[in-house]
């Protein structure tokens, strides 16, 4: 059966990816306390699982299969829209779209889910607030896959405000905390701020299409005046930024690690951020316009979307590598790498790398859920560990740990594989996704060596962080001995979704294989992620496809001679007992330390902020109390001194002439006043009674007239 | 329904009706009323079913007789003392408030003569079918008229909650967990 | 030894007599209306079968076109009733329905309380009437004679005219239920209906059901308060907070089914079951015990019965009752069991419908007298289950009672109403 | 379950000396001096001194009032104290504290502060003998009418009936509102209307004649007053109007559930102040039947609580298997409720041929099936759980001050049996366990006794073992040799049986003469009440019917 | 031209009439409530006589109503009836709510001693 055909037939089912998780998080949370208790994996993972397999078996393996059997030609998209409500004599719809894109992220995003809620049953066993978690989570998986599904913008903004609470609800899950709370209602707002600038997009395209679904606007944009296209671009950017943490709405993703650590693999690693990646490539027409060169004058300025969101990406890619080389908690080196890979995407999507950037994102899926889950069984088994023998430090400290990997062999080797694919060895998913985009930025329709420079040595950081941070975790000596005496590798629950998913981030990047044998003579294959997801199914809105570039053997022995640099670094610096000695010297020397202070202390961002806003106000509110005091209250005074002359005059007047008046009025009210009285009973039935007495007067005399016309 | 006059079922359920609200209005018992108020609701009912609005009957006697008027039973039993007689209520401002009342009265009703109405054809000669009528309003409720339809069950939501508190205000300072959390929370303060 | 049977006692054994005792109930109650209906439907009468050999046809032949053709076309002394609509369809239906009344309700609550003894004392070891009539089958009919000749006992400080009008305002909704009620078959011929056995064949009939059912609660609270007794005020605020409450997840129930067929109008229900895989049951498999426990608790019975439990409150609202209007109350509940039993046959499942294929001979056949057999086995094996759940269980306190159904029953009745029409939507 | 270890009763005399002595030592102007009733040391007290010493001895771990006993001297009134341990193990176990007041006025203080079984034992006191208790927190008549003149069980009391019923029926039927009139009361600022229900005496739930005064907010009983009385029948001045062997029959109608257990102990008195010894086959008869009637009284039990929470089937259950029992005893005595069995020195008949093969054996195969059976219907369903789990707690400490015994002090957790404590008959020879519950709510109260049925069928088992092994050697050996007029020495004994409401304890008072001078009788349910009105506070009225039903009061005897 | 409803359209004025008096006079809070109740009541009236007689009417077919028969019904008046229902039952219970908060604090509920309104 042609695909098409199955799409007429099981489109039906597409609804349910997202409805069945959701269904499962509403009874698990009405009915999670009541009867349920830990039962609730049981449904929240069936749910998924469904989910799961329809995602693949009914969406992604029949969508490959077709492109597959078509030579690789045939672009497959399905959407359906159901008519949700009429406002203002416009019916409202929701839908559900399925096209290579939707089909690849559900893969991924289905699959991540499940294996993270399999991981999340064994993480949170001993939480009493497990029912709630599940539920929530699955909530959330709704929210996310509700989002690739939509295929308008209101479905899409409604998923997209679902995965914002859940995201706050599990940020904050532990909320007893008060650093989770914080972090919750950080995240909550900062990405409410991103959403503020969506939702202006969002309604400048309602307003200008009259419709929310992809195809009218897009459609729209392409005759659309571009000042409102670009506004429109640079709206829905505001929320990719808000929810990708790019610069400089990225406060609030290192500060989200306060959640559970499942909760981090699967925000902050897997779905939530890269839902801003998916809405910029989902949008990818309103940004790129006629031949990627979309740019309008606003304010004077003449902004282009598609350079602003290489600039965002780039920068932030450089920025946040910086940060997450000094941080000494193990999630937030995580964190940190997160946004640095986010902007590596936005890179991507900015110099029209389509393709490269969403193959990174689907790689940087895989290995980054792998790493935080990783990282998640290192701290449950650490934690325990200490709790075990009344330690009480920091169990995400990387300085606490040390020589891991003799303790913890499935978490060691899962890890091992997140880290190389992370840093982009051959022949590991990273390796390959990140190639793509450095020889976008590099070689591509929209190249520009100074963003090539600074993707470079953001790889080259990348490296050296992940290196670092494998030092210290699971090699040379345990700083806390009785600790990890007592650590264990954490339960199968927790291993099993690890070594799963390692598979896929060692293999995701094998797509792209063949061009690179083809570079090196061998064969004549090209990228077949290439094939697969391409601008060319954007083609009806007039976004024009580049071809595909050969693969740089030189860029990628670059690249790779960097990332293994960086790891070398981090070998000499935190595996050798040279590098302690240097790290020991350059700890006491007070302008290294100034400068390690600086990434250290987040670039001063809330200093800044502080200083930006808060301290020229304070300045501000001083110099207007001085003018106050100083200039107003001498006028005042002067006028007052004025006024109480003039007025020794008037009053004799006032005495004599007024008064006399006003008193026969007084006496004549007064005396009116004694009369009335009786009318102002205070009670309510009076005032009703003579309300609609009065009203009948007034419906007589109006009938009156009309009566006599 | 034009042409043929209201026909006797409607002047007993009329005649009915304009007594029990009488009733109402003036028994001085109030459970007396409460009953009253019960007849003239399910008369009104009876007028509905009389003009064919079968599916509006059915609410009117399920919202209002089967619950409105039990509640406001259950509110005066509570109100009363129990099971004592004092259920008596009186009457105040009644020459004056029956002037105004009759006075609205004739003017309503002048207006009412005075008024042009002109029939619907196709209510008055085929559309008193009640299956359609009620079909008809269902799709009217879920088409057009959803917006209202949803603030309608959004404003009973509300309306719930507010009884519920203003009902319960005590109960809710009662509860031992509440208790315990304000003097927890007045401890952390001082 | 001078003990009782104690044989009988110990092993808890039902004599065959008191089995055939039933059976011959059950005849009873089909025997009442099955052949009153279709004994009538016999007539022959060509313009009848003209018009459908139905009761309401019937009746509105003899009453009212037969008297009509005397004034040449006019309805004569109907006259009066032609203005407005439906007028003849409403008395051609209350004349039936008091048919239905007093030809079957009262015969059938008699012998339904004859059951409840027998199968109670089948469940407790002991053997229920036997003295009276042949197997104890007069025992009933004599208390309801008896009942009718008690004094009829008014409190001093009642409120007269409530605490009459109480009883009525109870039993006059719980027969008005009967109006609606498919007994039997009902034959579509070139899409209209050619005979039915129900007395009105209203279009809202599940909405009629609901609100003729939550009119009661009124007269229950009447009663409680007219009886000028605090145990039977305390009771009746018991039972309107039950009823109250209960009325929403049975409300809910309802709605699933009807979500599902996409019709109120009892009849239709019962015509659109037809083989037994398609009755309404399968798809509503949550709605049954959501039905089963909110009419447990709208009938008062155990173990929701704590509007008149005798260990605390003595007998509930109707305390100061006695003689006729205490059976009135009596036949109230009653009825509501076999009503609440004969709406979910006829809901959920197929009513009249055979569970059996027609090829399987006379056990497929649902026509006619055949129908009504069905449909009465089904709706005494629900009051079977009803007397089950009554001889087993303990009672539950009132604000149990009231958590089960704000916190369970109602979002759990909402639940599977959107699962119901969610697979609605799916099936198509 | 856990049991006390069998005590032997130890020798007197050292520890009485050892007690005397520091009781003197420490109440030294308020101990006179030290005389024994029965088995137990009594010491006479000073009357003014008795709360002194009462809350002294309190401390020194006697935490159970027992009995407070009343006997006219003449020209005294002697007011008897009769203490004893639960909680704690004293020595010597049991003992007696008398005080003399002069007749005219007979008042002393009271000893509600030390005990709170001493409300209702006061009040008794009061009511029958005339005896004023100062302080008294509710100092009114509890049996009889508040309009009654005089008090019954002075010897010069004369009844002059025709004006004091005539007053008290005005009273009664005149008294229009009789459970008080509603009001408003105010509960932690919260005004609420209070609803005054008078719940009995005609009542399902009261078992019997009990009235409970009840004020109710809401679905909450904020007040609780029993009123009971209306089944008294006199039963202490019928004990003194009558000789020892008439008074056997009487004894049937106290706990007319156990009225095997009342013969028992009436004889067990007499026989105790005759110094008399039965055969060894009496005993053993007279433990079958009692423990038969525990069985039944506890079947009882079971269906009518099952009835108060309205499961109607399982009583008909229990009561065809009670049948079986009242079988067994209309085949002993010709009597199904009023046995009138046992006789001073003996039983009234020998078990008939084959009894123990033909009825017993086979009833203590039948039963424990039958009691599966309840375990299904009631313990373990879920309704009842919630109905009975975690409802009406009441604490260790509460239930021994109120002087709870029996069942309802064992569901409590405290394991005190007087067939263990005071064993009497040939229990000391028999094996069985004291259930005991762990929380003191009412499933505990309930679970505690279905446990007895099972001891008593141990019991009952070992017990045809005896007979089985002893039938054709002992056959008629069924009286000692008792004089045709029975006249005990003068003097006093306390006796007492474990009922199946508790401890049902007998105070004899002998003069010499044929009746006895003083017959008080410590009748468990009237004890077990008294804790009613505070337990029920706050409850709510469901959950007190669901209490009042575990207490298996039985209105003959709480009435006297 | 009369088009069949004035004699509801009169009833429902007398409706209104006697609710009015009741608003007026009522002294007890509840009553109050209840005539208000007869003045919703007489508006539903008159609502549905509007509705079956003179709305212009929704066109069904267009809403998908094919079922319906291509006539357009007229049922506006009742569906903003079925609004004053559900309203009206709000209404009742925040009304009788207030009623017995009142009871809680004045221990009455007579609306004239009620004059907190007054100066």
């Amino acid at each position: 059966m042609a695909v098409e055909q199955m799409a007429q037939h099981y489109g039906w089912l597409i609804p349910l990816i997202p409805a069945l998780p959701a269904l499962a998080a509403v009874i698990g949370l009405v009915c999670g306390g009541l009867f349920l208790h830990r039962r609730t994996p049981v449904l929240t993972i069936g749910a998924m699982a469904v989910s799961t397999l329809i995602a693949w078996f009914a969406v992604f393996l029949p969508v490959v299969g077709s492109w597959w059997s078509g030579g690789g030609e045939h672009a497959f998209s399905w959407s359906h829209s159901w008519r949700f409500f009429q406002a203002g004599g416009q019916w409202v719809s929701i839908g559900v779209v399925v096209d290579h894109l939707t089909a690849a992220m559900l893969a991924m995003v289905t699959l991540l889910v499940l294996l993270i809620e399999i991981y999340a049953v064994g993480y949170m066993a001993s939480d009493e607030l497990f029912s709630r978690f599940h539920a929530e989570v699955s909530l959330f998986a709704a929210g996310m896959l509700g989002l690739v599904v939509a295929n308008n913008y209101l479905t899409l903004l409604v998923s997209w405000e679902i995965m914002g609470l859940c995201s706050y609800l599990l940020i904050g899950f532990w909320y007893f905390k008060d650093s989770a709370r914080k972090a919750a209602k950080k995240a909550f707002i900062v990405t409410r701020l991103g959403d503020l600038g969506m939702l202006v997009g969002i309604i400048i395209a309602f307003w200008g299409s009259g419709s929310f679904e992809f195809d009218t606007i897009f459609t729209w944009a392409k005759s659309a005046p571009a000042v409102l296209v670009v506004l429109t671009a640079l709206g829905l950017f505001c929320g990719s930024v808000g929810k990708s943490a790019q610069f400089p709405l990225h406060v609030w993703l290192p500060d989200a690690m306060e959640g559970p650590t499942p909760v981090s693999a699967l925000i902050h690693a897997a779905t939530m951020v890269s839902a801003g990646v998916y809405l910029v490539a989902r949008s990818y027409p309103l940004f790129y316009g006629m031949d990627g060169h979309l740019e309008a004058e606003i304010l004077g300025f003449v902004v282009a979307p598609l350079k602003v969101v290489a600039w965002i990406g780039g920068f932030t890619a450089l920025f946040a590598a910086t940060i997450a080389v000094v941080q000494s908690d193990i999630k937030k080196v995580l964190a940190y790498s997160t946004v640095s890979q986010l902007g590596y995407m936005f890179l991507g999507l900015g110099v029209g790398g389509y393709t490269a950037a969403c193959f990174h994102l689907l790689t940087h899926a895989f290995f980054k859920a792998l790493l935080f889950l990783g990282s998640g069984s290192v701290i449950h088994a650490v934690e325990h560990a200490m709790h075990h023998e009344h330690v009480h430090e920091d169990p995400q400290n990387m300085a606490n740990m040390g020589g891991l990997a003799k303790k913890m062999p499935r978490t060691y080797w899962t890890f091992l594989i997140g880290t190389l694919a992370l840093a982009g060895i051959f022949p590991f998913s990273g390796f390959f996704s990140k190639d793509e985009i450095v020889l976008e930025v590099l070689f591509g329709a929209h190249r520009n060596p100074t963003l090539g420079a600074m993707a470079l040595v953001a790889a080259f950081l990348t490296a050296f962080y992940m290196s670092r941070l494998m030092f210290l975790t699971f090699y040379g000596t345990p700083r806390l001995p009785q600790v990890w005496e007592h650590t264990e590798d954490s339960p199968k629950t927790m291993t099993t979704p690890l070594l799963v998913i390692a598979v896929f981030a060692a293999l995701a990047g094998l797509p792209a294989l063949p061009a690179l044998l083809s570079a090196m003579g061998i064969g004549a294959g090209h990228n077949l992620f290439h094939g697969f997801i391409n601008l060319g199914a954007l083609a009806g809105y007039g976004v024009t496809e580049a071809p595909p570039l050969p693969v740089n053997l030189g860029l990628a022995g670059l690249a790779t001679l960097l990332a293994v640099s960086g790891i070398g670094l981090g070998w000499v610096l935190y595996g050798t007992r040279v590098g302690a000695a240097v790290r020991d010297t350059a700890h006491r020397t007070a302008a290294i330390e100034r400068v390690l202070d600086v990434p250290r202390r987040l670039y001063y961002m809330n200093e800044l902020l502080y200083g930006l806003l808060v301290t020229p106000m304070f300045w501000a509110v001083r110099l207007c109390n001085e003018i106050d005091r100083r200039v107003i209250d001498m006028t005042v005074n002067l006028v007052g001194w004025l006024s109480v002359a003039l007025s020794t005059v008037g009053r004799w007047f006032d005495q004599n002439v007024v008064d006399l008046l006003v008193n026969v009025v007084g006496a004549g009210s007064k005396g009116t006043a004694e009369i009335g009285k009786f009318l102002q009973t205070g009670r309510v039935q009076n005032y009703a009674m003579i309300g609609v007495a009065g009203l009948v007067i007034v419906m007589m005399v109006v009938l009156k007239l009309l009566g006599g016309a | 329904m034009a042409g043929h006059g209201p026909g006797p079922v409607f002047w007993l359920l009329a005649a009915v009706l304009i007594a029990s609200a009488l009733g109402v209005v003036t028994l001085r018992n109030m459970v007396h009323s409460a009953l009253c108020l019960a007849v003239t609701l399910l008369m009104a009912g009876g007028l509905y079913l009389n003009m064919g609005a079968d599916l509006l009957a059915g609410f009117q006697v399920l919202i209002y007789v089967g619950a409105v008027v039990t509640l406001v039973l259950v509110a005066i039993m509570l109100i009363a003392k129990i099971a004592d007689r004092d259920l008596s209520q009186t009457q105040a401002r009644g020459g004056w408030a029956a002037a105004v009342s009759i006075i609205v009265w004739l003017l309503l009703s002048w207006v009412l003569a005075h008024g042009t109405w002109t029939p619907n054809a196709a209510l008055t000669e085929g559309g008193a079918d009640a299956a359609r009528q009620a079909k008809a309003l269902s799709l009217a409720l879920l088409d057009p008229y959803l917006l209202p339809f949803e603030v309608a069950s959004l404003l009973l939501l509300v309306a719930l909650m507010g009884a519920v508190v203003l009902a319960q205000h005590t109960a809710l300072a009662e509860r031992s967990d509440i208790k315990a959390a304000l003097k927890e929370g007045e401890q952390r303060d001082a | 030894m001078a003990t009782l049977q104690p044989e009988l006692k110990a092993n808890g054994r039902i004599s065959f007599g008191s089995l055939l005792g039933l059976a011959v109930g059950l005849l009873v109650l089909v025997a009442a209306v099955g052949f009153g209906l279709h004994v009538l439907q016999a007539i022959p009468s060509s313009e009848w079968w003209r018009q459908g050999p139905s009761l309401t046809n019937l009746v509105r032949l003899y009453l009212v076109e037969w008297p009509a053709s005397w004034h040449g076309g006019d309805w004569g002394v109907w006259n009066f009733l032609r203005p407005g609509r439906g007028a003849v369809p409403v008395i051609t239906a209350i004349l039936s329905w008091t048919i239905v009344i007093f030809g079957f309700m009262l015969p059938m609550v008699t012998y339904q309380i004859y059951a409840l003894r027998k199968i109670l004392g089948f469940m407790q070891a002991r053997v229920g009437p036997t003295q009276v009539g042949p197997l104890g089958l007069l025992q009933t009919p004599c208390d309801v004679l008896k009942l009718l000749t008690k004094e009829d006992v008014i409190p001093t400080k009642a409120d007269r005219w409530v605490f009459f009008a109480a009883p009525f305002m109870v039993l006059v909704p719980a027969s008005m239920a009967y109006l609606v009620i498919p007994f039997g078959n009902q034959k579509i011929v070139d899409g209209a209906v050619r005979y039915s056995l129900v007395c009105g064949d209203l279009n809202i009939g599940v909405l009629y059901l609901s609100a003729i059912s939550s009119v009661a609660v009124i007269g229950i609270i009447s009663a409680g308060w007219a009886s000028n007794n605090k145990y039977s005020l305390l009771g009746a605020m018991r039972s309107a907070a039950q009823l109250v409450t209960y009325e929403v997840p049975l409300s809910l129930a309802l709605l699933a089914p009807v979500v599902w067929a996409g019709t109120l109008n009892l009849s239709q229900f019962a015509a659109d079951q037809g083989s037994v895989w398609g009755w309404y049951c399968w798809p509503n498999l949550l709605t049954i015990p959501i039905f089963v426990v909110s009419a447990l608790a709208e009938l008062g019975h155990t173990p929701f019965d704590l509007a008149e439990a005798e260990s605390e409150l003595v007998a509930g609202y109707n305390v100061e009752y006695s003689g006729m209007k205490f059976a009135m109350f009596f036949l109230a509940e009653f009825s509501n069991a076999f009503i609440l039993s004969a709406v979910a046959v006829t809901l959920l499942f197929g009513g009249w419908q055979s569970p059996f294929p027609e090829s399987w001979g006379p056990l497929g056949w649902d026509a006619g007298i055949f129908g009504m057999f069905w449909f009465f086995a089904k709706t005494l094996a629900m009051i079977f289950g009803l007397f089950w759940v009554r001889a087993t269980l303990p009672r539950m306190r009132i604000d149990q009672l009231m958590g089960l159904g704000w916190k369970f029953m109602i979002p759990l009745g909402l639940a599977n109403l959107l699962l119901v029409a969610v697979l609605r939507v799916l099936v198509g | 379950m856990s049991e006390t270890p069998t005590e032997q009763v130890q020798s007197p005399s050292a520890a009485v000396a050892q007690l005397d002595a520091s009781l003197r030592a420490a109440c030294p102007d308020d101990v006179l001096e030290l005389s024994s009733l029965g088995d137990s040391p009594a010491w006479t007290i000073v009357p003014a001194a008795i709360a002194r010493v009462g809350a002294r001895l309190r401390q020194a771990g006697y935490d159970h009032l027992e009995l407070v006993s009343t006997v006219d001297r003449g020209e005294q009134i002697e007011i008897v104290y009769l203490l004893d341990s639960m909680l704690h193990r004293t020595d010597p176990r049991r003992l007696a504290l008398r005080c003399v007041v002069p007749r005219e006025a007979a008042s002393l203080p009271t000893l509600c502060g030390v005990w709170r079984a001493a409300d209702w034992f006061e009040r008794e006191a009061f009511d029958l003998m005339g005896v004023t208790f100062t302080g008294h927190p509710d100092p009114r008549r509890i049996l009889l009418p508040d309009q009654w003149q005089g008090h019954p069980l002075r010897k010069d009391y004369e009844y002059d009936s025709d004006t004091m019923v005539q007053e008290i029926l005005d009273a009664e039927l005149n008294n229009d509102d009789l459970a008080g009139t509603d009001g408003h009361a105010e509960h932690d600022g919260m005004v609420t209307e209070d609803l005054a229900v008078n719940m009995g005496p005609q009542h399902p739930s009261t078992h019997g004649v009990l009235r409970l005064r009840l004020r109710l907010d809401g679905e909450y009983v904020r007040e609780c007053d029993p009123d009971i009385g209306f089944l008294h029948r006199a039963f202490e001045k019928l004990g003194e109007l009558k000789t020892f062997t008439n008074g056997i029959p009487l004894t049937d109608r106290w706990d007319y559930l156990n009225a095997m257990g009342n013969n028992m102990v009436h004889c067990q008195a007499v026989e105790a102040a005759m110094s008399l010894e039965v055969p060894e086959r009496v005993h053993w008869t007279r433990m079958l039947v009692l423990e038969l009637n525990r069985v039944a009284s506890h079947l009882v039990f079971i269906g009518t609580y099952g009835l108060d929470l309205g499961a109607g089937t399982p009583f008909l259950f229990t009561f065809r298997d009670r049948e079986r029992i009242l079988d067994m005893f209309e085949l002993l005595c010709g009597a199904r409720l009023t046995y009138n069995y046992l006789r001073i020195g003996g039983v009234a008949a020998d078990l008939p041929r084959n009894f123990i093969a033909d009825r017993v054996r086979p009833f203590l195969a039948y039963l424990p099936d039958r009691l599966a059976e309840i375990d299904q219907l009631l313990t373990g369903n879920q309704i009842f759980l919630e109905r009975t789990k975690g409802v009406g707690i009441w604490p260790a400490e509460l239930c021994v001050s109120y002087g709870l015994t029996g069942p309802l002090l064992r569901a409590s957790g405290v394991a005190r049996d007087v067939r263990r404590v005071y064993p009497y008959a040939r229990y000391d020879q028999c094996e069985f366990d004291i259930p005991v519950g762990e929380n003191g709510d009412c499933y505990d109260r309930y679970i505690v006794r279905v446990a007895e049925i099972r001891q008593s069928l141990r019991l009952l088992d070992q017990i045809c073992a005896w007979f089985e092994a002893n039938e054709e050697t002992t056959r008629g050996q069924i009286s000692a040799k008792v004089p045709r007029v029975i006249k005990p020495p003068a003097g006093e004994v306390y006796t007492c049986v474990e009922t199946p409401r508790g401890e049902l304890g007998l105070h004899l008072v002998c003069d010499g003469g044929e009746n006895p001078y003083r017959y008080k009788i410590r009748r468990p349910s009237f004890v077990n009440l008294g804790l009613f009105g505070e337990v029920a506070r706050d409850q709510k009225v469901a959950d007190l019917i669901a209490i009042l039903g575990t207490t298996d009061i039985v209105m003959g005897e709480v009435d006297g | 031209m009369p088009s069949g409803a004035e004699p509801y359209l009169f009833l429902s004025a007398a409706l209104f009439a006697i609710g009015l008096y009741g608003v007026f006079t009522r002294k007890n809070a509840v009553g109050v409530l209840m005539s208000l109740e007869l003045l919703l009541n007489a508006v539903n009236i008159n609502l549905v006589a509007f509705s079956r007689t003179v709305d212009r009417g929704v066109d069904l077919v267009r809403l998908g109503g094919t079922e319906v028969g291509g006539v357009a019904l007229g049922v506006s008046g009742q569906v903003l009836a079925i609004m004053v229902i559900s309203v009206a039952a709000a209404e009742a219970a925040v009304g009788l709510a207030i009623v017995i908060s009142i009871y809680r604090t004045f221990r009455h509920i007579t609306v004239d001693d009620l004059d907190l309104l007054r100066w």
